[in-house]
Parts: structure tokens; C-alpha cells; sequence
């Protein structure tokens, strides 16, 4: 595979769960990647080999197995730093998922650095997992939430931005850099630059941006950045928070235990340089280990060559449905804007019948709120369908999503 | 699509044209419930009189087999007693619509299927924990809308 | 296997790793079982399974694949309930770890029941995951935190528990069930009884106590429960807090965003169910599915054959080591109670150099301070060499061990 | 075992009998270090007269890498200028105990060979950002001890 020539027909050989036949013996079409991707046989292979020939626990024995485990362990962050251009390994903690990072800035950063009459500012089309941890930490300290809102066209509004930021109050602006239910593509860069000419902090939700584009973490000048490897071809119960040294060394430790301590002793205790300080207890090692055969796949089909895939396949199916009756497109009509994730409503079908009625032609997509309830409320509805993409997708099928709208209309007599 | 287990003629009618579907102002009763999962979210109102259901609505946004389910079940408990609300069981409604296979086939869909049972056992149980001072009957019903699905 | 024969030969089989030869062609001989245990084929092969052919995200859609990974996970949780003997299985919740759980209940309990004046007490032979969570707890909070010590068998003095608990003051008694470095077993039974009859409430780190005996919560009454999947077959990045529904029911949330919310609004939120309302984001799905396969190995084998195997071997191995001169081994000499672990020096030759000179000849010892320094300051050394043992661990092994501390006698020039 | 790549002879002669072992009371500079992963701890006693080290001295707890390190380093600083310290490369430790293998071999054990060394970088780092007023000397020293394994 060259970087150059993107093999659909080669990639897709490489996932197994692609030649999987479900319900009444329909082939896969499996169109809800924004919740997880598949994994490569590369991927799965490198799991086994890990728990067959090297599994042990890690940093601190020095038999064979423990360093070879170790060294794997730690390529992994070496991998990460080179994929996400990050100057200093220590600034990537392995943590659970986009989840746990955020919350782990949430309390570690948070905690001491927002108070009563400070402002936090998130967005209108966050995940969940970019508000929930926000409102508590508010509510906890008495400091404000305030959201930036989207326009028709799922954009959001800057300039309520320059607004919030214009009150000097706002100690950091928590924002997704891919909305997971509209596709939209933040203008970061923007975000950013108004953020650092007041001072204030930026986190960036990047777990819809870099499994999906080329992401340059040096060239961003954020504060923290958070991903899912199991959104990137990796496993499951791996993420990573990446954030400024000077930021990690003056925040205080999330977890107590095992690994993030240097020194302890029955009252006292001293903590463990970076990233280890965040680390606490046994990490996921086989899944980090692995999560570098993901990353090696990425890096050789290239990312620019992902995300033009993408592209290609937003444009085509955002043609052929806004040839539809009754189909509602949210978010970004132009695919330079969006990422490959398309959310939907046909008629007034409800979501999860459309999603029922689809999935006994093997199409899976996804329906409900997305972990976007708030985003759900300002669209006004109670939820959409969302179908999205990656590297192995092919025209196909979205024609087969397309054409089982069909039976839809059917079994509502639309 | 004919004979599909789920989307049968009644159901799709039901979704269109949900039975009770409203709000009773200052009803005896307000329970909301939501599924966190996927966001069907319904309001239940009850007024009752002489230990028994006098009226009966509700509200919200749901999915086809959730609008059908609340219908029904709002059809089948209107006029009855308490009593026979308390000991009315999901496989009742299930059967109604003949549902009963989701509980093996789909244990997402179940749960869009019985929201409406478990607002109207949660909505009950306060009643007669507070109005009747009925602390066993309370705690049953509490037990048994906390396991429903 | 028959629960009633023991085949040491058919169960290592199962392990693949135990053919290894590491070093100068050495065969493998593992002995590092306290920090991890070797996965059998039916874990990696469940592992490799649940990628090729179901893979994906769970609870929240209705296509096939999530309607497969959402029931086998939920599947994981009935059998722990199951294996251990926990009524609810609500109250079982998925967490990354051992540590995780333990900071869980330090964040979500702790914060709001423990105050200025209050006592928490531990003890001297505690991990770090259940000394540092507490620390950090009591130093916020400005409560007193307490240490139960031990003596020269390495067992608890319990006298100065009753102690602590006469004051009235204490809430939360954090203990280990199996020490990791003495592999003392608490008399767990006593210690809660005593606690229970004053209305303090018990955490127990069950992290090598799960995995090498038969636990029934449902008989020990204690409040919380926590361990690793990665200790007992399974794989690395799962963990369980077990709790009681009504404190669970009353707890703060400890990290916020999907899965563990039921309505997010802008400014106001409502949790989720339990166990749900305590695990957000993703959860590791693949390793928590997989879990499954090693509960199914253990009871087949069956946890009362588990332990005796063990037991077998600590007494060889006592045995044995009692006769070599310059041998110095912490804890309890009786190996009815003790779980299988030795701790040890040689002469006065530090950890880890016999680590590393054992090593060569394939025997993989842990040597540190076993995330155990409160102990180590107890015992007055900087660290111990740790022997731990498994299911598959054969008397040769053991013997092996032994010879090879020959070598450090020759390098040492003893 | 003879020709072992770590233990040579010199090594465990001085893990038996290390050299400037003890403490320096009101020592002008004192750092202590530890591995965390390992529990090595060491403290490091340094004075330093007409900016050179007119005396060191170690003590703490450790393994035969770490002591025989400790030892030679302190040998082979003592009496040396600041300046010529500041500039002291690890290779130059380890190359004349032969450990310089340790780099690629042990991921683990390096730490152990190095810990001293480490303790020296931060120690004299302080000292001339506080005492000289040499910020870059400093900037640099600390980085260098952050960035030693
Ligand atoms: C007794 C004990 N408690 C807690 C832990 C921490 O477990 P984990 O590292 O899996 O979080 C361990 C093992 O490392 C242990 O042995
Ligand atoms: C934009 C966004 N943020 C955060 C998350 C949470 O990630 P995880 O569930 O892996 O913690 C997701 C995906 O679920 C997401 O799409």
C-alpha cells in the first residue's frame, strides 16, 4: 500500500468483521465509526502476539518479559508524540478514553485554577463528555458555564466567543475540534488565537479530529488535547491527554497509587515525574502496546489520504440524499467543512425505527442523542440518525444505506 | 416488509395517532421519565379518584414502539382500580402488541417498550407510599419499576 | 479438567507463554504472578474473537453488532456477580483497575463522608492504591488518617484497630484481604465484624485475594470491594468496584459524560442508573467482554483447587528456602495463611541485583519496593525480592528459583 | 559467571566497600533522590570552596550498580572545578565502569547507574542559579537532569 494509492480493496481485507453476514444473512455495512472503528488485522495480531509471547505487567521489574513490555509500552508514546507532532513525550498521559482525560483536567487543573465569578466556556455541539465534567466542576466552585451556540448551518457562532472572552473572566474554553453528531470542523486555530490573546486556556475534545485528519499539536498552540484510540482503529480502554508540561508539573495528581508516586511514607508523599504522576495503578499495557499497530497503519495509508477518502464519500452522499423525499441533513452541506459523519431525520420517523428497520439489511447506523442532548434540544429534536465513516467505507454502501430508506417508507406507508 | 415482528399495522397506527396523548393540568400524578440510551423522553399524568384511574394522558418524545406501548397502556389502565394497577404486569402490555419477543431479541428496544409501564409504577408507588400510607405496596412497586428492564 | 483432578500439565498448555525462552535461550520460568498473570488461550482467543466478528460500541444503538457486544458485556457482569457471590448485580460497576476503584470511593464517598476530625484507618502492609487515595482524602478534608501495624509474622495488630474504633471517630477502614508483599490473609471476617458493630464502614482490596481464593461478598459484609481483571487471567485495563446499593445510590458521580448521565440539559443534569451512573465514557469493551472467558477458566478449574495448588507449593517452597543459608524471608512461615507469595533477601546482596542475575537463567522475580514503601520503611530494607506463584506454577519451578540464587552467591563472591 | 557484563569484579568490590560513603554535616549543598520505581534512595553532600568540589560524600540505600556509580562518580569529581562538572557526561561514568551497554540493555537497571549522577546535576543546578547567579548554567543543568533517563 503506498501512500499515494489508496486500496480500498486491500484496506478492507485487512478487517476481518467486514465479512461478517448479520440477521437474515445481510452482508456488514457498518456506518457508525464516530462510536468506534473496526480493528485491522494488524492490530489484532499484535494483541495476541503481546499476550502470548511478552504479557507482563511493566516500569518496575527488570526480568525479560517485564522490560520488553516496558520498551513496547513506551514506544507507544514515542509513536503518538511523531503521529501528533508533540515536542515532549511527557507531556502524553495514557488514560481510558477522551472521557477520563477530560475529567482528569476537570479535577487536576480545574479544581485549582477556577473560581466563583470565573467563566468556562464549552459549545452547543459537545459530546457529553465535554460538558458533564464542566457542570460539575462549576457548579462545585460556583464559577459559570456559558455555551457558544451554532448557526443553521451547525457552525458556531464566534462571535459569542469574543463576547465571553471580552469579560476577562474566562479561564478556559473546553471545545471539540469535530462535532461527533454534525461533522462540523471547528475552526481551531481561530478558537485559539482569540483564546491566547486574553490568556485564557484551551482544551481541545479532539476524539472525532485525529482519527479522521492530519492533527499538528506544535502548530495548534492549545493547552490540553484529549482522543480515543478506539476510535483510530485501536482498542478499546485507551486514550490519551496530551497537555503543556508546565501545565502538568504545577497540577495536582487525579489518581493516588501505584506508579505516580516516587516517594511514600506513612503521611507524606512525593510524586513521580511526567507523565507518570498521572498514571496511577496498572495501565492498560496490552491495549497501549497494541494501539502502536494502529498508528502504524494510519501513518502508512497517510492521513491527508484518509481524510480525502472522506471527503470524496461525505460529498457523494450528500448528494445522492438531498435527492430524498423527506430527508433532513443537519449540519455542514459542504463536505470541506464536515468530517464524514452524516445526521439525518427521514419524515418523522422516529430515529431508533429507522435504525431498527435498516439494521435487518445489515446497515448499522446510529440513532438517538448521540451524548449530544444539548445539541439535540437546539435542533429540536428528540434524536437523529448518524451515519459516519472511515478508511474502509466504499460507495456502495451508502447506496445500501440510501436504498433501505426505501423499506422505511415502506413500513411507515410514507 | 410483511409480517415484520416489530413494525406491525398497529403499531405504525398507534405511532401516528398515539390513544390519550396530552396533558391532564394539575393532575393527581405527574411522572417523568426519560431512556438514557437513546432520549425517549414521556411525561405521565394520573388523576385518581375512589382508588381508581379516572383519566389518564401523556406526553413526550418517542420512538414508534414507545408511542404505541404508551397508548395502550394508557388505554388498558384507564378506569381501573389501583389495585389492578399495582399488579399489572409488563407482559400484559407486551402481549397487547405482541411484543413479547423483544425481551430475548432486543434489550435496547424493550426498554423503549416499557418506559411509559415504568413511569406509571414509579408514578404510583409515591402515591401510595405518601396518600395511602401503603409502605409495603410502595416499596414492591418501587422494586419492581427499578427492575423492570 | 475435572474441578476434582488438577492437571498441572493440561493447564499449562493453555498458556502459551510458558514456552517462552528468554535470554541466553533460557526457558521462561514466571514468577511474577502478584503483578500479573499469564493469559490462557481461551482469554487471547476471546480477545481475537470479539474484534474479527462483533466489535462495537455499546448501549446506545440497535444495530446487530451492538446488540452483541452490549449483551456479552452485560454478560461479564452477571458472572462476576456470580463467581462472587454478589446479589445485585447493579452494584457491580466496571472501572480500569484496582487503583481506579479505590480512587473512586475516595472521590465519590469519601467527599462527602469524611470530615476535619473524622479517622480513616489503614494498614502498614497496604498498596499504594489504598494508602495514597486516602491521604490525599485526609489531607483535604482534614481528617486523621491511621495505620494498623504489624508484627513479626507480618500480621495485623488488630488490638490497635479496636483501639481506633473505640474513639467513635472512625469512618472508613481501608484494608487489604491479601497483603501483595507478605501475602499475609487478613482476618478479614473479624476485622468487619469489629468495624460493623460501631457503624464504620470497610473497603477491601481484594487485588490478591480474588484471584487465588474463593471470595463470597455476600458473607463478608463489608461495604466496598475492589480488584483487577489483569491478576487473574484477564486481560490488562479492567477492573470492579463492588459497593452497596444504597451507598452507590447516595455516592456524587466521580467522572461525568456518556453512559453515566440520564438528561443533559445546559446547566442541570441527571444520572444515569446503576451501575451506569459510575461509568462514563467508553468503557474498555473488548477487555471487559473478554473478562468472561477467565471467570469461565477459573470456575471450571474451580477457586478452593486453586488455592490448595497454591498452598502446596508455598509449603515446598518455604520449605525448601528455610535451608539456604543467608535467606531472610518476610511474613507469615505457615502457609495456611498466606496466599502465594515470598518475600525474601539474600545476604545482604540488594533486590534488585539477584533479580537481574536470576534473570539470566529465565527466572522472572519481581524486586522493588512492591508499591509497598510503608512496609519496606517497616522492615527496615529498600526492598524485597518477591517470589508469587499461579495455577500453572510447577515445584520445578520453585526448585529452579532456588538453584539459581547460587549464582548470585557466586557473582557476590558469599 | 565470570565475564557478567554488570557485575564485574569492580563493580561488586564496590557495592562491598564504596568509596565517600557517609555524610557531610552543614554540607554546602545536599540532594537527595530516589528512583521511584525501584526504591533506590540516595543523598548526595557536596562542598564546594573557590568553585571547586573540595569535598562529596553519599549515603543512602541502593543496589551494587548504584553504589559502585555513586563511588566512582564522587571520585571522579572530587577536587574538580564547577565548570568541569557542569560539563560531566554520563558516558564518562559509565565508560569507566563499563556500563555503557546499560543504555540499550536495561531500560531498568540504567536508572540505578545513573541516579547519583542525576542527584549531582540538580544539586549544582541550584547552586548556580542561586549562588552564582548563572541562570543559563542552570536552565541548562536542569534540564539535562530531567532529561538523563
Ligand atoms: C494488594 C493490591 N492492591 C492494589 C493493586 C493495584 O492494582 P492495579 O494496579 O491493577 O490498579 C495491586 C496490584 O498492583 C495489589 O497487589
Ligand atoms: C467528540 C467526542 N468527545 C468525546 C467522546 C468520548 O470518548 P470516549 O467515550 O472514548 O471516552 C466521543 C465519543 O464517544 C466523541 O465523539
Amino acid at each position: 500500500m503506498q501512500a499515494n494509492t489508496y486500496s480500498l480493496e486491500e484496506i478492507r481485507n485487512d478487517f476481518p468483521v467486514l465479512n461478517r453476514r448479520v440477521r437474515d444473512d445481510k452482508k456488514l455495512v457498518y456506518l457508525d465509526n464516530a462510536a468506534t472503528t473496526q480493528k485491522p488485522n494488524q492490530v489484532i495480531d499484535a494483541i495476541t502476539d503481546y499476550y502470548q509471547n511478552h504479557n507482563s505487567n511493566i516500569h518496575r521489574a527488570v526480568h525479560a518479559l517485564a522490560e520488553e513490555s516496558t520498551e513496547a509500552f513506551e514506544v507507544t508514546r514515542d509513536k503518538i508524540a511523531k503521529f501528533l507532532n508533540i515536542q515532549n513525550r511527557e507531556e502524553i498521559v495514557f488514560v481510558k478514553g477522551t472521557t477520563e482525560a477530560i475529567n482528569l483536567v476537570a479535577y487536576s487543573w480545574g479544581r485549582d485554577n477556577v473560581q466563583k465569578g470565573d467563566i468556562v466556556v464549552t459549545t452547543e455541539y459537545e459530546h457529553h463528555s465535554n460538558i458533564v465534567p464542566w457542570q460539575l466542576l462549576t457548579q462545585e466552585t460556583g464559577a459559570e458555564l456559558k455555551y457558544i451556540d451554532i448557526d443553521d448551518d451547525g457552525e458556531l457562532i464566534l462571535e459569542q466567543l469574543d463576547e465571553y472572552l471580552s469579560t476577562g473572566k474566562v479561564k478556559l474554553v473546553a471545545i471539540s475540534h469535530v462535532s461527533n453528531v454534525l461533522g462540523t470542523i471547528t475552526d481551531i486555530h481561530n478558537v485559539i488565537k482569540k483564546c491566547k490573546n486574553v490568556g485564557a486556556k484551551v482544551l481541545v475534545d479532539g476524539a472525532q479530529a485525529v482519527p479522521h485528519m492530519k492533527v499538528d499539536i506544535a502548530s495548534l498552540g492549545c493547552d490540553f488535547y484529549a482522543f480515543s484510540a478506539h476510535k483510530m482503529l485501536g482498542p478499546t480502554g485507551v486514550g490519551v491527554l496530551w497537555a503543556r508540561k508546565e501545565l502538568l508539573e504545577n497540577m495536582r495528581p487525579f489518581q493516588g497509587g501505584g506508579d505516580m508516586i516516587r516517594e511514600v511514607h506513612k503521611h507524606e508523599t512525593t510524586w513521580n515525574d511526567l507523565p507518570y504522576k498521572f498514571e496511577a495503578g496498572t495501565p492498560n499495557v496490552a491495549d497501549v502496546i497494541c494501539f502502536a499497530a494502529a498508528i502504524d497503519y494510519l501513518t502508512k495509508i497517510g492521513m491527508d489520504n484518509v481524510r480525502s477518502h472522506e471527503t470524496e464519500l461525505t460529498k457523494y452522499a450528500l448528494e445522492k440524499m438531498s435527492k430524498v423525499k423527506g430527508l433532513t441533513i443537519y449540519g455542514p452541506k459542504d463536505p470541506q467543512k464536515a468530517s464524514g459523519v452524516i445526521s439525518f431525520n427521514f419524515n418523522d420517523v422516529h430515529p431508533h425505527d429507522v435504525a431498527t428497520i435498516i439494521d435487518k439489511n445489515g446497515v448499522a447506523i446510529r440513532s438517538g442523542h448521540h451524548c449530544a442532548q444539548v445539541l439535540m434540544e437546539k435542533l429540536n429534536v428528540a434524536a437523529t440518525n448518524r451515519a459516519s465513516f472511515y478508511i474502509y467505507t466504499t460507495k456502495e454502501e451508502v447506496d445500501t444505506l440510501i436504498d433501505s430508506l426505501e423499506q422505511v417508507a415502506e413500513v411507515f406507508k410514507l | 416488509m410483511s409480517g415484520d415482528p416489530i413494525y406491525t399495522e398497529m403499531i405504525i397506527e398507534y405511532s401516528r395517532n398515539p390513544s390519550n396523548y396530552g396533558k391532564i393540568e394539575d393532575a393527581h400524578i405527574t411522572r417523568h421519565d426519560s431512556n438514557p440510551l437513546c432520549g425517549d423522553s414521556i411525561d405521565l399524568y394520573l388523576n385518581i379518584d375512589d382508588k381508581k384511574i379516572s383519566d389518564v394522558k401523556f406526553d413526550g418524545k418517542g420512538c414508534a414502539i414507545c408511542m404505541a406501548c404508551s397508548s395502550v397502556l394508557t388505554e388498558m389502565i384507564k378506569g381501573k382500580s389501583l389495585e389492578d394497577v399495582k399488579k399489572f404486569e409488563k407482559d400484559e402490555l407486551l402481549s397487547e402488541l405482541g411484543l413479547e419477543h423483544l425481551i430475548k431479541t432486543s434489550p435496547v428496544r424493550i426498554k423503549c417498550a416499557l418506559l411509559s409501564l415504568k413511569a406509571l409504577k414509579y408514578g404510583i408507588y409515591s402515591y401510595f407510599a405518601e396518600k395511602m400510607n401503603d409502605v409495603e405496596s410502595a416499596g414492591n412497586l418501587k422494586e419492581e419499576a427499578a427492575n423492570l428492564y
